[in-house]
């Protein structure tokens, strides 16, 4: 180790610590994959300073920027705000977690330190053709099944992801050929539905239009409101709007749309 | 006809008769007599091949068959008797007609597919039994060992009393916790002994040269697992269980004949393999042997069931047997197989009988009988009879081997044979103290008159027991002769050879 | 120029031939209607099986030897256990593919991706959803399986691991019934298998730091040479050890068992705990009889020890469980320990007692599972032990077929079980191991007490009316009375079948 | 030869071991006198119910049979030669293995054919009698049937050549007493007794195998032949051994102390029974066993003096005990037991008094017999009552009882020239002969007893037969039938007459020489006619104190208080009592122990707390199953750092 | 200093992980504590290979990462369908299989 890479390395392998201890004790989830992140692109960077240019930019690429990206992602989705709890449930879990990370901590480090390694080889002389063209001539030349082998994981975790998070179709696709065919079709609402009333003091998707005889209509209030029983009483507002010309939009019933699609 | 599988087809009638007996159509009600017929031809056929045994021939097995079976543990599908063997597997094939007949009602007509299954049960167990006698392979030995546990555990389990299910299952559990014992031991013996693909054959397993302390872990996995079988103090407590809640043809068929692998297995296996361990172990087997004698009768005689009293007093039994076998001389080891046989008879009788009277009288409690010589005459007297036979009284079975048991006892080991021979004065009391409780005392009104004495069928159960009895008591030279030379081998397997009267000795006044 | 490694393509046919089989499946997938789709698959996957089978036989005859620079090695026992992990997937597919009158199979939810108990799978009910990925699926993780026996070099192994246990994790979570605790299965599968993978990672990194490579014959070669490394080494093997006995499930590792075994799609619990225990025993013989030989004397004893605990915790913790499916788990973990005490006996009979032991339980572990399948209470699985009283008087044929099984579990003579479980110990008295057979038997005989008191719950209990045994097809039909026959002829008839695994013991390093 | 100075190592000079020839003839028959009554036993009891009308007959005929073919052997044996006089009957080899061979075979000597006749012929008798008092039993058949079994039993025993054979017929008549003392079992306390006097015989049985052990070991047969040959080159100790232990199943038998207990009760039996087996034969078999064991009690004074000391025992207690007994029954065994009492102290003496002792056991087998007879005949007429305080006068009512009774009564006295006068006399005088203190105390005790037998013989009779009557008033005693009274008379002609047919003129002493020896004439301490007259004396003292008690005055119907030696004595001595409190509670309390230990300890404990721990810890473990991934996880670093640790250590 | 000091970090990271796995609750954390090990894994794999001055290390890492790589995604789903069934993403509250 020159003393430029000893100094990286005090640099970066404290920074690295820290970016791990991040993981471990930060209370909101997005702040522990920031620490990961962290990590990552510090390992990729003690790579390249350990002449593993290639493998360096690929963990910083592919771990750091997809791996990593894709657990925010999930993070996102889960709900950033959902900060875990750091007080402790399991009886002793923490306590014991401890003493077992020291000793094992030790014991390797113990094993490690008991071994008197031979003088690095250094990979001066493996990577003659270019780090690149040396590491794929190792992949190609001796690695090459487990290179060919590793197809079958990512057929894996497509398959994986796909059984589990994937919504397969089960009804035929309402395009909006479709939606007006069966519109027309069913004779009803031709023009579609009237709007919900929009009125001058009051404007909502719960306030029911009024019919030409100043009657309320259920038909305007989308239909998620009536099941919950959320739509505004119209009797406040019949008297005032009694000689307000009503309107007759055009109704969108974003429910039933909803329902066959997929959100893949 | 030597060469004919004789061993094999007595193993497999019962073996296939069960089988037929079980896949009859649901609508076949005679499946009572389809087993009983099979039983006496297996009867037939044990008789036929005692008749090919020669007392006088010079070979341990007769009757041999060995084929290869799993040669690559070495094991083979060996057979062979020697004349405890073979008068272990005529008691089987006697007493199965007599338990099948006994068992005629047990269960209730109208249920074909469960009175199928029960009597298919009782052949496969004979066929087990006929088994484990012959097998000279100490594999196969151990396969029926264990395999016999099953048909017995589903007799009891399915066909037993109220408390069935804990039974069947101590039962089970003790047993296969000596048998697995045992089977480490069957390893580790193996790999003393010449390997190859009949590595497991006794003979190829007797005289090894094992160190000491190996012998003595061997011996102690053998052991115990025989122990457990035969039951003896202390690992007794499933006995009583078993044989009180199972019918009583399958306690005779355990109590009578299956437990008798377990001293058997002391006399083939035990002895003759391990000979030094034997004889070092001896003051503490004899020493157990006489605490079975003493607490097995005392516990009889504190008993107030009558079905655990009777169990009881087979493990006061199993103790004579084991003091006599562990003697190591003639006399006693030939009592000791000699014994084996009595006993089969003797429990069986007391409890066929015993149970004649429980099922009239709806209790296996001592306590609720009293004066049943006034309702049922002859079954009282058959369970006096019976009852004599089990205090050894002279002239009937056991006396002979009892008295053998102590004199040869005697000769090497006095203290333990005086204090064993104390269970002869205990069983006087068990027995007799039952039947006067049980016999005895003013005629009960409820059941006088009322109840029905012995019927034809009973009696025929009963006959012939009676009749081995007296037959055995008055001449067992039959079975002795029958016994002897292969006692005499296995004396000289393990090296020791009688004791000469010490007054011949040159100076036999001093002591 | 590059030099391409000789990669001879006939001897790695048989496991092609899964792979492409898979990729056929997730074809299938892609393009088949859904209606049509598990009328599709079925063949297809048993026909891959079959004709992977027929390759290995053609395989073991002339092309056995290392190949892919190394990284594989085609010999007796890689041949054998995959022979015989293909045979059990036979079955195991059959169980899984189980309908029960319905129109997909009945073990597996319709749509994996619902919320339990939502609107969503409701319609997907309604409608007809398949979830057919499982075929690919498993034939994935059989290929993974299959690696993993024969993979000579610790990161092939890992990968191999991967790719078997990732479908694992998503079979886990696809049950029908009892989503929740299917999910809830499939999830600690998935983070405690990453977790022990780590481990065992991390421990082929202390290997290749050691000897400078993950080859197994390069490892081989270089202990007894890196003297003054051996600090690595022996944590390193033990270290990969770990990733293995965790899937076995041993006994300090073996915490997952139960509750995937109990949460996963019952079928899939019969074909995990059989063929994942062939893999990863397969895995393990080659690493401690190839990789890590010279190095025993530092690792032996503790794979003893872990034995002798292994058996002991599966055997007790059992006693007192009422829940048939974890019963069977447990008495995986304790099956497992019997296993090892073949496999720590270091002797050419250890080979063929794990091999033959692997067998045994294979054939006698999925048709249990496959007769859990059948015994429901109001439509979903009856596994609580009480459920199953008087099973014997109402359905002979079931709780004797079932019955035969726990027998062989307990291991009594005349079944497969006994046979096995003779053949380790005697390997491991032969090995020095007295003891561990000892405590073997003593295990024996409290798992003995387990499996008969659920005989005893069957045959003398009085029935439970909720209960039903529904009537399956022939797939299951099939499935069990070929396990049972296979379980009784392999204890009474054992010796072909020991002959072939004595045949196959034979490593090529 | 003198006894007294008779040790091991010095040559047998007696005839003794005179070797058994193959019998010919008729005597090869002799299997035939065992057969005959067990074949009526056996018919008896499996004939059942058809044989009820002519199975007493048929009984009966069986056991005259005997006694014809015994008579039949006889005669043939007076035609030969004294030496030749023992024949064998080798039937059958019955126990055989290794060393051990013994055959079924038969001894037909004088000493066993003295016996044969005593017992066909007062079994007969007696056999006669009971189809009279038992005409009206249920069970009689039954009746006829044990008494054929005790008659074939019996006879098993005194023919047998080994001490194996003997055990059978040894046991035999136990099986037999145990089942006609429980002949009337419905009364729990008559099952009792039967139960009682088969295990107390137990205790016997066990000195006789444990003896039988010890002759194997040590001479390695069991035939007599072998072991009186091999006596002389046996041990002391072995000797000793051997000699106690025979005698202790001598006790059990013959009811000597200190296992007399049994006898008492064993009157529960119907009075045929009382005496043909608990008064003239069974329990003579104690005496009988000493006498045929002579060649090892001649090697052994030890042994020997205790066997006179157990006789001088018995001898004083049953006396006792006779003086305190109403139940006239219960006085008559006791009795019994001290008679046998003189016999054991007879066989206890050496050669001179084995054919006293054997004389004795005759005439007293005739005299007690017929008393036990005349108490049957008595309770026949008197509703089965045995109270003697509810007796008295019946002279006048049973004539013929009376007077046989009376003849038996004076026998017992030892009144010249009744039977008992030549063969009790000679053994008090032969207790005088010895050295040391021996002759001083056997003499007077024998001589002492005589004088309390005359006393409470005298009272029995006097209270049943003399003074008032002091009947219950439901009673009217009356005279028995024929078939009872016949064989009274027989027995009293010969209580009357054996005494001076058989002894005075040397018949039996010359009868018995082949198998005693003739052994030389010794000089008692006193001289004879002092010995006699002493003895005559105290006897009349004894009669007449009870002349003056029990006839003179008036008897109590209502027993006094008495003194505590009268209350013991009215106990047996306390000794039931003591073998409560020292053999049965303790026993009790053994068997309640061992029962809860082996409820609470081997199953509760040693299997219960095993299972149960097993479970206990199956719940432990299963908490570690807490479904929590971070716990599984935590366990499973726990395990790798173990591991590693344990790595770590071991290098 | 010597390339060892890449070893003891790699065992710190490592450990690190562990503990993460061991003692967070949110299931996506303790999932990255699980990458974190895999991670520190390849910097020893890397720091190997170049000791021994061969490649195979290198490879191995790239390799391991596609492994992690793919066991993220079947991860990520797994995780989120339990998610969307429970509403939840504490590792402690999957504990309806126990005992």
């Amino acid at each position: 180790m020159t003393g430029g890479e000893a100094t990286l390395f005090w640099v970066i392998a404290p920074a690295m610590v820290l970016g791990a201890l991040g993981l471990l004790f930060a209370h909101k989830a997005v702040h522990a994959a920031m620490s990961m992140a962290l990590v990552m692109v510090s390992m990729g960077v003690v790579y390249i300073a350990q002449q593993a240019e290639f493998v360096g930019v690929i963990q910083i690429f592919v771990y750091s920027g997809a791996v990593m990206m894709l657990f925010l992602f999930v993070v996102m989705l889960v709900g950033v705000d959902a900060s875990d709890s750091l007080v402790e449930t399991l009886k002793g879990q923490r306590l014991w977690a401890y003493l077992l990370a020291a000793a094992f901590v030790v014991v390797a480090m113990a094993g490690v330190a008991s071994v008197t390694f031979r003088e690095p080889v250094g990979l001066a002389a493996v990577q003659e053709e270019g780090t690149v063209t040396a590491l794929a001539r190792e992949i190609f030349e001796r690695q090459v099944f487990g290179f060919e082998i590793l197809a079958t994981l990512l057929v894996i975790s497509v398959m994986g992801a796909m059984v589990l998070a994937h919504h397969e179709r089960l009804r035929p696709v309402m395009n909006q050929r479709a939606t007006s065919n069966a519109t027309v079709r069913s004779m009803k609402w031709l023009a579609g539905k009237p709007n919900p009333g929009v009125y001058a003091r009051h404007n909502a998707a719960d306030t029911p239009a009024l019919l030409p005889d100043g009657t309320p209509t259920e038909e305007s209030v989308p239909r998620v409101l009536v099941a919950r029983g959320q739509v505004a009483s119209v009797t406040e507002y019949a008297a005032v709007t009694e000689s307000t010309d009503e309107g007759n939009a055009p109704n969108t019933d974003l429910e039933a749309d909803s329902e066959g699609e997929g959100q893949s | 006809m030597t060469d004919f599988p004789w061993l094999t087809l007595l193993l497999l009638v019962p073996m296939v008769g069960a089988a037929v007996v079980a896949g009859m159509p649901r609508g076949f009600a005679r499946s009572r007599e389809l087993a009983m017929g099979i039983s006496l031809v297996t009867l037939l056929l044990g008789v036929l091949i005692a008749f090919q045994f020669d007392i006088g021939s010079s070979t341990q097995y007769q009757l041999s068959e060995v084929y290869p079976w799993i040669p690559q543990f070495g094991v083979s599908f060996a057979l062979g008797v020697d004349g405890i063997a073979l008068s272990m597997i005529l008691l089987g094939v006697v007493l199965v007609p007599i338990c099948l007949l006994a068992a005629w009602n047990d269960v209730p007509n109208g249920n074909n597919r469960r009175q199928q299954t029960y009597f298919a049960l009782m052949l496969v167990l004979e066929s087990m039994m006929i088994g484990v006698f012959a097998a000279t392979d100490v594999f196969l030995f151990y396969v029926f060992f264990e395999v016999m546990l099953i048909p017995v555990y589903f007799l009891i389990g399915s066909f037993g009393g109220a408390g069935r299910a804990k039974a069947a299952t101590s039962f089970l559990l003790y047993s296969l916790l000596g048998g697995l014992i045992m089977l480490v031991a069957v390893i580790a013996l193996y790999l003393q002994g010449p390997g190859g693909t009949e590595g497991f054959l006794i003979q190829n397993l007797t005289g090894l040269p094992i160190d000491a302390s190996t012998e003595r872990w061997l011996f102690a996995g053998f052991f115990i697992a025989f122990a457990i079988k035969a039951p003896m103090w202390p690992v007794h407590t499933w006995l009583p269980h078993a044989a009180s809640e199972a019918r009583p043809a399958t306690a005779v068929l355990l109590v009578g004949v299956l437990d008798k692998v377990g001293t058997f297995g002391m006399l083939r296996f035990c002895l003759q393999l391990f000979p030094e361990a034997s004889q070092w172990a001896t003051p503490l087997v004899m020493t157990l042997a006489v605490i079975s004698i003493l607490v097995g009768a005392m516990l009889a005689i504190g008993e107030t069931d009558m079905m655990r009293l009777i169990a009881y007093t087979s493990i006061s039994h199993f103790g004579f047997i084991v003091l006599g076998i562990f003697a190591l001389t003639t006399v006693s080891m030939t009592g000791s197989t000699l014994y084996m046989v009595n006993h089969g008879f003797t429990t069986a009788a007391l409890f066929l009988i015993a149970a004649m009277m429980i099922q009239r009288r709806g209790s296996r409690q001592i306590a609720d009988f009293g004066g049943w010589q006034r309702v049922t005459p002859l079954i009282a007297g058959s369970f006096l009879i019976a009852g004599l036979s089990g205090l050894a009284l002279p002239g009937l079975n056991s006396f002979v081997s009892e008295f053998m048991v102590i004199i040869g006892t005697f000769q090497t080991y006095p203290v333990y044979a005086v204090i064993g021979s104390m269970g002869v004065l205990l069983a006087a009391l068990y027995i007799l103290l039952m039947y006067k409780k049980v016999a005895t005392g003013p005629a009960p009104e409820e059941f006088a008159g009322t109840t029905p004495d012995m019927s034809m069928r009973e009696k025929f159960v009963v006959a012939p027991l009676i009749l081995a009895f007296l037959v055995l008591g008055f001449y067992p030279k039959p079975v002795t002769e029958l016994l002897e030379p292969a006692v005499q081998t296995t004396l000289q397997n393990v090296g020791v050879s009688n004791p000469a009267p010490t007054s011949v000795d040159a100076e036999g006044n001093e002591r | 120029m590059f030099e391409a490694p000789e990669i001879s393509y006939a001897a790695l046919l048989p496991l092609i031939i899964v792979f492409v089989g898979g990729l056929v499946g997730v074809a299938i997938e892609g393009f088949a209607g859904k209606a049509k789709r598990y009328a599709i698959h079925l063949p297809v996957v048993i026909a891959t099986l079959v004709l992977a089978f027929l390759a290995i036989i053609m395989v073991a005859r002339d092309n056995q030897g290392a190949t892919a620079a190394g990284a594989v090695v085609i010999d007796g026992p890689s041949l054998f256990l995959q022979g015989l992990l293909l045979v059990l997937s036979v079955i195991g597919i059959l169980v899984m593919s189980e309908r029960f009158g319905g129109e997909t199979p009945d073990a597996f939810t319709q749509a994996g991706v619902s919320t339990p108990g939502s609107v969503e799978e409701a319609l997907a009910t309604k409608m007809g959803a398949t979830t057919t990925e499982i075929y690919p699926l498993t034939l994935f993780s059989i290929g993974g399986m299959m690696l993993f026996t024969m993979a000579n070099d610790l990161l092939v192994m890992f990968i191999a691991l991967e790719i078997l246990s990732l479908p694992l994790y998503v079979l886990s979570g696809l049950a029908r019934r009892r989503r929740l605790l299917s999910q809830e299965a499939a999830l600690k599968y998935f983070l405690l298998g990453a977790f022990s993978s780590a481990f065992f990672l991390f421990g082929a990194a202390l290997i290749y730091g050691y000897s400078g490579s993950m080859r197994f014959d390069v490892i081989a070669a270089s202990i007894g040479t890196e003297v003054l490394m051996d600090g690595l080494l022996v944590p390193g093997v033990l270290l990969v050890a770990t990733g293995l006995l965790f899937k076995v499930g041993a006994v300090p590792f073996h915490a997952w068992t139960p509750d995937v075994y109990q949460g996963a799609p019952t079928p899939v619990t019969g074909f995990m705990a059989a063929c994942t225990k062939v893999a990863a025993f397969g895995a393990m013989l080659r690493v401690f009889y190839v990789a890590v030989e010279g190095a025993r004397l530092d690792w032996a004893p503790i794979l003893a020890v872990i034995a002798a605990i292994t058996m002991i915790v599966g055997a007790v913790m059992s006693v007192r469980q009422t829940d048939v499916k974890r019963i069977l788990a447990y008495s995986s973990i304790a099956h497992a320990g019997f296993i090892l005490v073949g496999l720590v006996s270091l002797q050419q009979s250890g080979v063929t007692s794990t091999m033959f032991y692997l067998v045994t339980y294979g054939f006698m572990t999925i048709p249990a599972f496959a007769i859990v399948t059948m015994v429901r209470s109001s439509g979903t699985e009856a596994t609580h032990v009480s459920q199953w009283a008087g099973l014997g008087k109402t359905n002979p044929w079931v709780a004797a077929a079932f019955s035969f099984l726990m027998l062989a579990f307990a291991g009594i003579p005349l079944t497969s079980g006994f046979t096995g479980k003779f053949a380790v110990f005697s390997a491991g008295v032969e090995g020095g191991y007295a003891w561990l057979a000892v405590i073997g038997v003593l295990a024996s005989a409290v798992t003995a007490y387990v499996y008969f008191r659920l005989i005893v719950t069957m045959y003398f209990g009085d029935s439970d009316d909720d209960t039903v045994v529904i009537n399956a097809s022939a797939l299951t039909l099939f499935a069990i009375a070929f396990g049972v026959v296979v379980t009784l002829f392999l204890g009474v008839v054992p010796s072909p079948m020991l002959e072939v695994a004595q045949q196959a013991s034979q490593f090529l390093r | 030869m003198s006894v007294f100075e008779t040790s091991a190592g010095i040559a047998l000079t007696e005839t003794h071991s005179v070797t058994a020839t193959a019998a010919d003839g008729f005597a090869s028959l002799g299997w035939l006198m065992i057969a005959l009554p067990l074949l009526g036993a056996a018919v008896l009891l499996i004939g059942g119910k058809a044989t009820n009308s002519w199975g007493p007959m048929f009984a009966t005929i069986m056991s005259w049979a005997a006694f014809a073919v015994g008579l039949g052997v006889i005669f043939q044996m007076t035609g030969l030669a004294a030496e030749e006089r023992s024949l064998s009957v080798q039937l059958w080899e019955w126990v055989s293995a290794g060393d051990l061979s013994v055959n079924v075979g038969l001894l037909l000597d004088p000493l066993s054919m003295v016996f044969v006749m005593l017992i066909t012929f007062v079994g007969s008798l007696i056999h006669v009698y009971s189809l009279g008092y038992m005409e009206h039993d249920p069970d009689k058949r039954r009746f006829f049937a044990y008494l054929n079994l005790f008659i074939a039993a019996m006879l098993i025993l005194v023919l047998a050549d080994s001490y194996l054979v003997l055990f059978v017929g040894w046991e035999g008549v136990g099986l037999a007493s145990y089942l006609l003392i429980g002949f009337w079992n419905w009364n729990p306390a008559y099952a009792t007794a039967a139960n009682k006097a088969f295990v107390v015989n137990r205790i016997g049985d066990l000195g006789l195998i444990t003896a039988m052990a010890i002759l194997f070991a040590t001479v390695g047969a069991l035939d007599y032949a072998t072991v009186n040959e091999s006596a002389s080159s046996m041990s002391q100790g072995a000797l000793l051994a051997v000699g106690l232990l025979l005698l202790l199943g001598a006790c059990g038998k013959s009811a000597q102390f200190p296992l007399q207990s049994w006898l008492g009760d064993a009157m529960a039996g119907p009075t045929p029974v009382s005496a043909l087996i608990h008064a003239a034969t069974m329990v003579t078999a104690g005496v009988y066993l000493i006498a045929r064991s002579q060649a090892i009690y001649i090697e052994t004074p030890d042994a020997r003096v205790v066997v006179a000391v157990v006789g001088a025992i018995t001898l004083v207690y049953g006396a006792i005990v006779g003086c305190a007994k109403d139940d006239i029954k219960k006085a008559l065994a006791a009795s019994t037991m001290s008679q046998i009492g003189y016999m054991m102290l007879a066989v206890g003496l050496g050669p001179i008094g084995y054919t006293f002792a054997i004389f004795h056991l005759v005439t007293h087998g005739f005299f007690k017999a017929g008393m036990f007879l005349g108490a049957g005949s008595v309770m026949h007429g008197m509703k089965n009552r045995v109270d003697m305080r509810r007796f008295g006068g019946l002279s006048r009512v049973m004539k013929v009882t009376w007077i046989t009774f009376m003849m038996g009564w004076l026998a017992i006295l030892g009144v010249p020239p009744f039977a008992g006068f030549y063969s009790k006399d000679k053994i008090i005088e032969t207790a005088f002969v010895g050295e040391g203190w021996q002759p001083w105390v056997f003499g007077f005790t024998a001589l002492i007893g005589a004088g309390i037998t005359a006393f409470y013989m005298s009272r029995l009779f006097f209270m049943t037969f003399q003074g008032k009557a002091r009947w219950e008033d439901d009673q009217h005693p009356h005279e028995s039938p024929k078939s009872m009274t016949v064989p009274m008379i027989i027995l009293a002609v010969g209580s009357v007459s054996l005494g001076f047919i058989l002894g005075p003129t040397g018949i039996l002493e010359n009868w018995l020489e082949p198998v005693f020896g003739h052994p030389e004439h010794h000089e008692p301490v006193l001289a004879i006619p002092l010995i006699i007259a002493l003895t005559l004396t105290l006897v009349a003292l004894g009669a007449l104190l009870a002349y003056f008690m029990y006839w003179k005055s008036e008897v109590a119907t209502e027993a006094p208080e008495g003194t505590a030696i009268t209350k013991a004595a009215r106990r047996d001595l306390l000794q039931d009592d003591f073998n409560e409190v020292f053999l049965r509670k303790p026993g009790e309390g053994m068997v309640t122990m061992l029962v809860a230990t082996d409820r609470d300890l081997i199953e509760g404990g040693m299997v219960g707390k095993t299972t149960g721990s097993l479970a206990g810890l199956s719940d432990l473990l299963r908490r570690t199953q807490n479904g929590f991934v971070r716990s599984y996880a935590m366990t499973m670093l726990a395990g790798i750092v173990v591991i590693l640790g344990a790595v770590w250590v071991m290098q | 200093m010597t390339l060892v000091a890449y070893i003891y970090l790699a065992t710190i990271l490592f450990t690190i992980g562990a503990l993460v796995v061991l003692t967070r609750r949110n299931t996506i954390v303790v999932f990255m504590g699980v990458e974190l090990m895999l991670n520190a894994t390849n910097l020893a794999l890397v720091t190997f290979s170049r000791m021994h001055g061969t490649l195979d290390g290198q490879v191995y890492a790239l390799f391991v990462m596609v492994v992690a790589a793919a066991e993220v995604v079947v991860g990520l789903a797994i995780i989120m369908s339990i998610f969307r069934a429970r509403r939840t993403a504490s590792v402690d509250d999957s504990n309806l299989l126990k005992l």
